[in-house]
Order: structure tokens, then sequence, then C-alpha cells
């Protein structure tokens, strides 16, 4: 019964994104023909910033004082998860016996480990080149840690070096807001110069942020899967 | 012309998948067919970058490798009682 | 030139030169262009890189990367190209055939390689040839789930599955 | 050149329609992950290396990914594989042998 329901709800489910991507025609630049906000943004974003991609021109231009709360949230939530992790007495370490990874997939999990911290680090610096960015670099470092911890119990997070890796982050990117009020107009404005095009030094302060926010991000959800993983009921 | 048949047999390889992920007797074979999913994801990705001429797409299918391995390896600790 | 200064240095600096050089190659094909701007961003990410991840890699046993290590490498990688090959067009054969002629079962299979990278590409060339692959390992011994078993004494498992690779191995470690 | 990678993606293309059907078709989880493994990062292995002969210009990073997978799928079959054993799912009734009594850590595991 249960296997027939699953089978019908799959037919459905296929059925209907057939139906709905049947009319969406990908690739195509679709967003000219129409007079959306957005063609604004396409049209505009490159020459304004200098970022090829223009999702990141508006996530760190456009509404950069935005990031800068979503990025605090994170870092809220981190503490959050750390007071409620957090206790005085030593909490007894699992009963059961834990069974302890294979030669094999520690073995590998050393050898990829810096090779993830390294594709990590190439999406975050080419965030103004490339779809992704510091968040989603952030979250491949994270893994990186996570793998870790999956592959070789003994490793442990350097937890006060990340502490402030996460806050030097937080600093630089504070700091380039100010920066750019004190050289420009406003905060977070581009006081550097632009540079090239499609070239890896462009769009002016944007690489620096990304970088920031990419520690930072990886650092704080390094802490979280840490904080879970430590505290193993 | 030629792409799209690749394309039709993936999609055939992804349904093939399915039904054991959906059959499965026990946690471990549908553990396998998802891992099977995911290196045909990964091909697929990478075909579909050749069909729309975009770059990117590869960066795309990376991250996808990365991420599905640490998944399956948690799935796989899961499962043997290690973490 | 590079073999005198791995031979002169330190553990720990020779692990250092090996990360460096190996995250510099990942990062050129990574972004495959030889610009200076992103050349110079890779030498530099890399060197801060292995200098804070290089703990990782102490005691892998990584041999040392002369001219002869490498040829041995690229005659390794050329007899497991080999072998997957005909690996695929056994499993597929075994797959696609109405009878499917399967004999599946568990073996045990001796070592003599000493380093771990060394059992992980062991293990990981026997995953991949023709219908065996790596169910645990202990020190010196591999659990190998058989598709077509035709031998179930250990010598002769070890002769079948892992000695044409242990040979290739051996010497790229040595 | 054309040509030549396209024949590669067909070949990649069809071994991962082997390699699904044999995860269909087979009857434990082990000898599904003997047709999982070799099957798919074979077809992976040549579908990618396919796209990378026919556009030069991204030879390389389909080389990495390429090689990606082919350092990573065995280590997680193998995982996989040891998951099953671990958690004792029992081998298919028509297997011939099976030595893992006299391995270390399976030595109180049920036979067969």
């Amino acid at each position: 019964m249960r296997i027939l329901i699953s089978c019908v709800l799959l037919v459905i489910l296929s059925l209907g994104l057939v139906f709905a991507l049947e009319q969406a025609p990908f690739g195509s630049n679709q967003i000219d023909n129409a007079d959306k906000p957005g063609r604004f943004y396409l049209n505009q974003g490159m020459e304004k910033t200098g970022a090829a991609n223009v999702v990141t021109s508006v996530v760190v231009t456009y509404r950069g004082f935005d990031t800068l709360g979503e990025v605090t949230i994170l870092f809220i939530a981190a503490i959050g998860l750390g007071a409620v992790f957090h206790s005085r007495k030593k909490v007894k370490r699992y009963e059961k016996e834990k069974q302890s990874a294979s030669l094999i997939l520690q073995t590998g999990c050393r050898f990829l480990f810096p090779l993830i911290v390294l594709f990590g680090t190439y999406v975050f610096i080419h965030g103004h080149l490339s779809p992704g960015g510091g968040f989603q670099g952030g979250v491949i470092i994270a893994s990186a840690f996570l793998l870790l911890f999956l592959g070789c119990e003994e490793k442990k997070i350097p937890m006060k070096s990340m502490n402030t890796v996460e806050s030097l982050a937080g600093i630089i990117f504070v700091g380039i807001g100010l920066a750019g009020l004190y050289w420009g107009e406003s905060f977070l404005e581009n006081f550097l110069p632009r540079g090239m095009d499609y070239m890896l030094l462009s769009g002016g302060v944007i690489p620096i942020i990304y970088i920031a926010i990419g520690f930072k991000v990886g650092a704080e959800l390094a802490g979280i899967v840490a904080g879970l993983i430590e505290r193993n009921p | 012309m030629i792409v799209s048949i690749f394309l039709l047999v993936i999609g055939a390889a992804i349904v093939l998948c399915l039904i054991r992920l959906i059959k499965g007797p026990t946690a471990t074979d549908r553990a396998v067919a998802l891992d099977t999913v995911t290196t045909v994801t990964t091909a697929l990705l990478v075909i579909l970058a050749l069909v729309f001429k975009r770059y990117i797409y590869l960066d795309v299918a990376l991250v996808y490798a990365v991420l599905m391995f640490i998944g399956s390896v948690a799935i796989a600790r899961f499962l043997e009682k290690g973490i | 030139m590079v073999e005198r200064i791995f031979k002169k240095s330190t553990t720990r600096v020779r692990i250092f030169l090996y990360l460096f050089i190996l995250l510099t190659l990942v990062w050129m094909a990574l972004t495959s262009t030889l610009h200076w701007q992103e050349l110079t961003a890779g030498v530099l990410i890399s060197f801060i890189l292995s200098l804070f991840l290089s703990k990782s890699y102490v005691g892998l046993g990584l041999p040392t990367p002369t001219v002869k290590t490498l040829s041995f490498l690229l005659i390794y990688i050329a007899s497991l190209f080999k072998e997957i090959i005909k690996a695929n067009i056994d499993v597929a054969y075994r797959v696609v055939h109405p009878k499917m002629p399967i004999r599946p079962g568990i073996v045990v299979v001796k070592t003599e390689l000493k380093q771990d990278l060394a059992k992980l590409m062991l293990a990981n060339s026997i995953t991949l040839t023709p219908g065996t692959f790596t169910l645990d390992i202990a020190g010196d011994k591999l659990l190998i789930h058989w598709i077509n078993v035709s031998t179930q004494d250990e010598e002769k498992a070890t002769q079948a599955i892992a000695l044409k690779f242990e040979k290739h191995l051996k010497r790229v470690f040595s | 050149m054309h040509i030549a990678g396209m024949i590669a993606i067909g070949i990649g293309v069809l071994f991962l329609f082997l390699g699904s059907f044999g995860i269909v078709r087979l009857p434990d989880v082990y000898n599904r992950l003997q047709a999982g493994t070799k099957c798919t990062t074979f077809g992976c292995l040549f579908a990618v290396l396919g796209v990378g002969i026919v556009e030069p210009a991204w030879f390389w990073k389909a080389l990495l990914v390429s090689l990606f997978v082919l350092l990573t799928n065995p280590i997680s079959n193998h995982a996989l594989g040891r998951a099953a054993k671990k958690s004792g799912v029992p081998l298919w009734d028509g297997s011939v042998v099976d030595k893992s009594r006299d391995f270390p850590s399976y030595a109180n595991t049920e036979k067969l």
C-alpha cells in the first residue's frame, strides 16, 4: 500500500515538474522583452558596480547593509546554539561504544580536506565573476570540517582560532563599510579602482567583502557543526 | 539531436534508481540507490553544460559532487552507528 | 632541483611543499587560465592554506616525488585504466545476461603495503576492478566482496585480486 | 574532435544506464554496490571527459571533476558497504562463501 501511494505521488510530482518546466525557456534572455524592475539591474549593474555576476552586485552593493544584517543573524544563531549546549559540568560521553571509521575513510578524509577547503576559497573569491559567493563558499568550507569530523574523531576543530577568524572577518566587513563612508559618500561605497571587467581584480571592494563573508560564514557554520557533534547525548 | 537521446537515457537511468529507492528492502539499499543517483546527476549536469553552452555549470557539478560525497559518508556513518 | 630540496628538508617542510604544489596545481585546473592575477592569487592562497592545513597530511606516508616515482605512478595509472575498462565490460555482461552468472562471496586478502595512502590507493583500485570491492580493512588484511568467487584460499585470492596493483604500488611507495 | 567527444559521452551514458539497471536487477546490497560503483564511476568519467573533448577550453575543469569522482566514489561506496556489513545486512542465499569470521572485528557476527 505504501509503495503504491509513493509511486502515485512520484508520478504526480514528475508530471507537475514536466508541465511547470515546459513553459520555461532555459538559457534565453527573457527579461529584456518585458518592463520589469529586474531589467534595470541587468542593464546597469555591470557598469555601475563592475561585477559580472548581477546577483553579487545586488547582494553586496545595492543591499550590502542587508547582507551585514544577515551575517549578524547567523552569528547570533551560532551564539544561541553555543549557549544552549554549554554546560558547566562535564557531560558524560555516550555510554554505547562508538564504531570508529575505517582506515580507508580516515585517510580519504584527511587527503580530501585541504582540497575541499581550496575549492570553497575558489568559490568565494570568484563570487563576482561566477555563481556562488561568500555564503556558498562558507558552506563548502564548513562541510569540509564536517567531513573531517565524520572521518577521524581524534581531530578537533580549533575553536579559539575559529572565533578569532570570525571576529576578524566581521571587523573587516564593518571597516570596509566605514571606509566607504570616509572616502566616499555612503556606507559600503566603493573606494577602490574598478579594474578591468571580467578579471579577478575587478569590482572594487566586492571581492574583499566576499572574502570576509566567506570566512565568517565558514567559521560560524563549522562552530555550529562542532557544537552539535561534540554534544552527542 | 543526439544529445537529447543521451538525456533520455540518463532520465531512464534515474527512474531505475528511483525504483530501487522506493522498493529497497533495507535502508542501505536506499542509500546505495541515492549514491548512484548522485553520480548520474553529476554526469547529467556536465552534459547540460554542453547543451546550454554554459561553462559555469561545471562549477555546479563540482559543488554537487563534493556535497553529495559528504552526504553519502554521513549516511553511511549513521547506518554503522558511528555518530 | 625539486628532488634535492625534498631530500634535504625535514618531514614537516616536505609535507608543506607537497600540499603547496598540489593545491597550486588544483587551483590552476580550477581557473584554467594563465593570467597573472589568477596565478598570483592561487600561489598566495595555496601558501596560506598549506601553512595552516598541512597538519592533516602528517603521517599519510607520501612518496618522494622523484622522476622514477612519477614514471612508476604513470605505469600504475595506465594499468588501472586497463583494469577499469575490463571491469566494466565484465559487470555489464553479468548484469545484462538473462541468467545472471554470479557466484558472490566474501574473501580475505593480504597486503604488504605499510603506508596509509598506499592502502587507500590499493583499496580504491580493488574497488574499481572486475567484480571485487573492499568491505573493510584492518592491519594488513582486507575483507573483499567478490562477485564471482573462483578460489577460497587466502594466498590464491591475494594472487588473483591484489597482486597486480601491489607490485606497482610497492615501487611507487618504496 | 566533436565526433570523438560525442562517442565518449555515448559510451559513458550507456554505462550509466547499465549501472542503474544493475542496481534494480542484482539480488543483494553487496552485488548492487558492485554495479553501482564500477559502472557509474566509469560512465561518469567517460561522459565528463567527453564533454572536455568536445569543448577543448573546458578540458582542465572536466578533468578535475572526473578525478574527483574517481577518487571519492570508491570511498563512499566502501563506507556504504561497511555500513551494510556492520549493521548486519545478510548476504544473498546463493552466496558461495563468507570468510568474514576470520576477520578481527566480525568474529562474533552470524555466518551468511
